[in-house]
């Protein structure tokens, strides 16, 4: 009888909360209570939504101890887990500093403005140098498919770069025709069987028949 | 010259400072591909992981305030609530008591789920059948293989329709691939294949200019460029 | 709009949504119930066997991972995809077991570890070998990105893996793997569900699993009932698409928008 | 055979020169820009023919939903489009789905824009919300209630009090959403408030979506522009110098096609490159 409420109860949640949203989108206006602002769908919505916005300590707390094993286990790693901890410390004293007396101290500006923005954009951009050396070595024609593939890559690069067309006016067209049309078909296609997929997992999801969501749901 | 929204170097030593610690820092990053993994990569790479752990805590904690805690106090009682939910999501670190955090999940997975089933079909499954099977109007030769096509385009139409027919047989997956239909799933392959071409050729367009960024901001510390 | 149907002019759409439902539970109580549902034969599982008989007559192991899944099991994303990558991975152990080829899987995902050693092991005994079985050797954990990729990249330029196996929810990291298994002329098997990265799989592997591919072919390998009656339900629901795609398409050649106006509904 | 060991030469060089070849092929050119002509491609037309319907006080949303990584890509296109929404008279909405460094992308975009924000007034021209988490059931929420997520702006002022949002709450009271994204939140909106259950009068039509983020989208989206679910579709840089040729305000991202040309005929000379050496040695193995 216990396990009622550790499993059970849990499906009936997602499922009733799922069935609102649904009734919502289809029925939304004609059935009075559920639609509309401070109706169900918009309360459970807010509901969500602060959820959402307390979670972010679960990360903190996994990232904390990760790094905190790194300490206590003396690794190589151990020293960047130190200088991870403290810059973390310092950077969220100056946001607590702001969130309570709503005054951004000029070290918090500082940091954001040069730390956080050129650690991001330069992060984000690294594959770049992978493609290159990955095209010199790697982005063989050793199949039919890597030859289609290759060759409409090569279009739609010459037709994003500018100087594909002082080259050759072909490439414009024919590139910018794959962009516009050629890859239509097969982007589609994904688009309406990852839209059946989608259906799929989130009615085995509803029904309790997907265990990844709940971890331990045997 | 380009007329770009130049904004002035800085005067100030501080903001000066600045401009050159964000190129250390970048330089940093990059002597990972251009030389070797090494200790200051590592520093580097763990000042974002603690600066983007920090920022998301307070926003998501500013936001907090605002949606939650102020209209608590200000007499809003049915928002106790979604925070009791909140807290109980940390239950997943007890082990004993996990099944506790299930519930704020649930609403989080049943709200979230609930919202993609009901809108997914409309414009991913429906709309995309209405667009294949849609005619082209005479005239609006916009994306032609061959520019003003008096009577639409349709080798652009016959493409996409036979194309997504094709592809979508090649995506049976509980049936063979065998006799006549054969022949429709190469095909298929082949239009998917044209599509990830095109996905690559774009996917290298933003990664290239996200790197042309950074060595643009190389020359505008260096004042080569205008900030 | 009928006065009958309180419908916000969607009706098309929740036809569709109860029809896959009908559909979906339908075949898998099927599925359950003892009618075999079987996915298609992939080029790239069937070389999975083939890359292993490679690697026994060279001698070379074997590299294996799931990728970066945004380090978390359940992301909503890509934790399905990690999930697929594992059961197959359990499958590619077995073979490995069976022909004394050692398999070395590498991942950044701290909370898949569990599932990780408990589906080696498992294979490992299926051949009647658990002793040879050491998870500090076979499995390879590093709990960041960049870690990641240099352990990758050193244990393939020292071992040259005679087969690469990338399958999972893969980020940038597949053009990097890709390459480094590429330039020492291994087998490589590749798979994704997340489109951004399937040009670089395609690019830099032999044979590769695409979006829904890999999800079939890990229910194929794990026999899971659910998934793979909701997949017959699935393509039921593409012949469907197929034939309102064949007459739309007929239909428009004679320029008659019935079928249109129906589906606007 | 002197002509095999090329092609493994090429094999074995250093991947290290590849990558110095490749930032300094991306960083030179910026030190005398030539700005080629572009073609302009129909989903940047089509987005420019949309916003240039805006008519005086009509309100247009900005999401912004890329992070602060995604300037290269994603910067040039938000400005020209505020430029553009200025010019015609419409009012602004600024907010994010998902992304916590919004208050810095929105600065970046103040700071390029100094002759617009000088003339503009906040709280009347427009309003500037900040974050809310990046789910899709915030922006189904967003389409009934604002003030749910957002009872005051990022200065504290509450909505209420905010003059542009006297008769706004949701999203029959907007014209367009752009939304300027590394994922898939315009979907969100296309799902939510072009097709969603919007409580409309007669007289109102829901907001139609446009789609201004990463290179990449213009894969991702393309069907939705041509099932008519997106009226635009300003792709990466290259949409961006589209976009920035199109309203007369050239900026960042016609500076950063030179790097383009050169990266791009760098990259494809590689590809060909590979696959020569790879016949060649194939040859001489049979």
């Amino acid at each position: 009888m216990s396990q009622i409420y550790k499993r059970e109860m849990v499906f009936i949640v997602t499922g009733v909360v799922a069935l609102v949203m649904m009734l919502d989108y289809f029925f939304g206006k004609n059935i009075p209570g559920i639609s509309g602002a401070g109706n169900i769908s918009s309360t459970l919505q807010t509901w969500a939504l602060i959820i959402q916005l307390m979670a972010i300590g679960l990360g903190a707390i996994n990232l904390i101890q990760v790094h905190y094993r790194q300490i206590s286990r003396k690794t190589n790693m151990a020293v960047y887990s130190a200088w991870f901890m403290g810059f973390f410390a310092l950077l969220l004293l100056l946001g607590f500093y702001k969130l309570a007396t709503g005054v951004e101290l000029y070290p918090y500006t500082w940091i954001f403005k040069n730390v956080y923005v050129s650690l991001g954009t330069t992060l984000y951009a690294i594959t770049g140098f992978y493609i290159f050396s990955a095209a010199y070595r790697a982005f063989r024609a050793r199949n039919i498919d890597a030859a289609i593939l290759l060759i409409g890559g090569i279009f739609v690069l010459l037709a994003n770069a500018p100087i594909g067309e002082v080259i050759w006016g072909g490439f414009p067209l024919i590139g910018n025709w794959f962009n516009n049309v050629g890859q239509v078909p097969g982007m589609r296609t994904f688009t309406v069987v990852g839209a059946l997929g989608l259906l799929a997992f989130g009615f085995r999801a509803l029904i309790g028949k997907e265990r990844g969501f709940y971890s331990e749901v045997q | 010259m380009i007329g770009n929204i130049a904004v002035a170097y800085p005067t100030d030593p501080l903001a000066i400072a600045g401009l050159w610690i964000a190129l250390f820092l970048m330089l940093a990053i990059y002597s990972y591909p251009l030389w070797k993994e090494n200790p200051v990569y590592r520093f580097a790479e763990h000042t974002f992981i603690a600066a983007a752990l920090a920022i998301g805590i307070i926003v998501n904690l500013t936001s907090l305030m605002n949606t939650a805690v102020t209209p608590l106090m200000s007499g809003n009682l049915l928002m106790i609530i979604p925070i009791l939910l909140g807290f109980c999501m940390y239950f997943l670190l007890v082990p004993k008591q996990r099944w506790v955090s299930r519930y704020p999940i649930a609403i989080l997975v049943g709200s979230s789920l609930g919202l993609g089933i009901a809108s997914n079909p409309l414009p991913s499954i429906v709309n995309q059948i209405i667009s294949t099977v849609t005619p082209p109007k005479a005239g609006t030769a916009v994306w032609a293989m061959f520019p003003g096509a008096p009577t639409g385009d349709w080798f652009s139409f016959a493409f996409v329709a036979i194309g997504c027919l094709c592809a979508t047989t090649y995506f049976l997956l509980t049936y063979e691939h065998i006799g006549p239909v054969k022949p429709v799933t190469i095909a298929g392959r082949y239009f998917i294949m044209l599509a990830l071409g095109a996905y690559f050729g774009n996917t290298v367009l933003f990664r290239f200019s996200m790197l042309a960024e950074r060595g643009k901001y190389l020359l505008q510390v260096l004042g080569l460029v205008p900030l | 709009m009928g006065v009958w149907i309180i419908l916000d002019t969607k009706f098309v759409a929740l036809l569709l949504l109860i029809a896959a439902f009908a559909l979906f539970y339908g075949y898998m109580t099927l599925a359950k119930g003892g009618m075999k549902i079987k996915a298609r034969a992939f080029p790239a599982v069937a070389a999975i066997s083939e890359a292993i008989g490679r690697a026994a007559e060279m001698g070379k192991p074997v590299y294996y991972s799931t990728g970066m899944g945004q380090g978390t099991l359940n992301n909503q994303l890509n934790g399905p995809q990690t999930l697929a990558g594992i059961s197959i991975l359990g499958y590619t152990t077995r073979l490995c077991a069976k022909s004394g080829v050692k398999i070395t899987y590498f991942t950044p995902i701290a909370d898949s570890l569990p599932l990780v050693e408990e589906t080696m092991r498992t294979s490992y005994m299926a051949e009647g070998k658990p002793e040879e079985f050491n998870p500090a050797v076979a499995i390879n954990f590093q709990n960041e990105q960049s870690p990641f990729l240099t352990a990758s990249l050193g244990w393939i330029q020292r071992e040259k893996p005679a087969a690469s196996i990338l399958l999972g929810g893969f980020y940038y990291e597949s053009v990097v793997l890709g390459e480094a298994g590429n330039t020492i002329g291994a087998m490589q098997i590749g798979g994704t569900a997340n489109t951004h990265q399937l040009p670089f799989l395609v690019a830099t592997c032999d044979y590769t699993l695409i979006m829904e591919e890999l999800y079939a072919a890990s229910a194929e390998i794990s026999g899971n009932p659910d998934v793979l009656g909701s997949l017959r339900g699935e393509d039921i629901l593409k012949f469907f698409v197929l034939i309102l795609l064949g007459l739309g398409f007929i239909l428009a050649l004679v320029n008659n928008n019935s079928l249109i106006s129906l589906l606007k509904v | 055979m002197s002509g095999q060991n090329i092609w493994d030469k090429l094999q074995n060089v250093d991947r290290r020169v590849f990558y110095w070849i490749l930032f300094v092929a991306l960083t030179v050119p910026f030190l005398s820009p030539i700005g080629l002509p572009i073609t302009i491609t129909p989903s940047s037309q089509a987005f420019y023919d949309g916003i240039k319907t805006i008519e005086k006080g009509e309100v247009v949303v900005l999401s912004i939903n890329s992070g602060v990584s995604a300037w290269g890509d994603c910067l040039p296109a938000m400005v020209a489009s505020v430029h553009k929404v200025y010019d015609q008279g419409g009012k602004l909405i600024v907010w994010s789905i998902g992304y916590t460094d919004v208050d810095i992308t929105w600065a970046k975009i103040k700071e390029k824009l100094p002759d617009v924000f000088s003339k503009w007034k906040e709280g009347e021209d427009y309003v500037y919300f900040g974050y809310s988490p990046p789910q899709e059931t915030n922006v189904a929420l967003l389409r009934d209630n604002i003030r749910a997520i957002y009872p005051k702006d990022v200065r504290g002022v509450a909505t209420d009090q905010i003059p542009l949002m006297k008769d706004i709450n949701g999203a029959n009271k907007i014209k367009f959403v752009l939304s300027s994204d590394t994922g898939d939140a315009q979907m969100y909106y296309v799902r939510q408030w072009k097709n969603g259950p919007v409580n409309y009068e007669k007289t109102e039509k829901p907001p139609t979506v446009a789609e201004l983020g990463i290179a990449m989208n213009k894969s991702g989206d393309m069907a939705y522009f041509l099932s008519g679910d997106l009226f635009g579709l300003v792709a990466g840089s290259r949409g961006a110098a589209e976009l920035e040729a199109l309203t007369g305000y050239k900026g960042d991202a016609t500076i950063t096609m030179d790097s383009i040309s050169v990266s791009h005929i760098l990259l494809v000379l590689a590809i060909i490159l590979t696959n020569i050496s790879m016949f060649a040695t194939r040859g001489n193995k049979k």
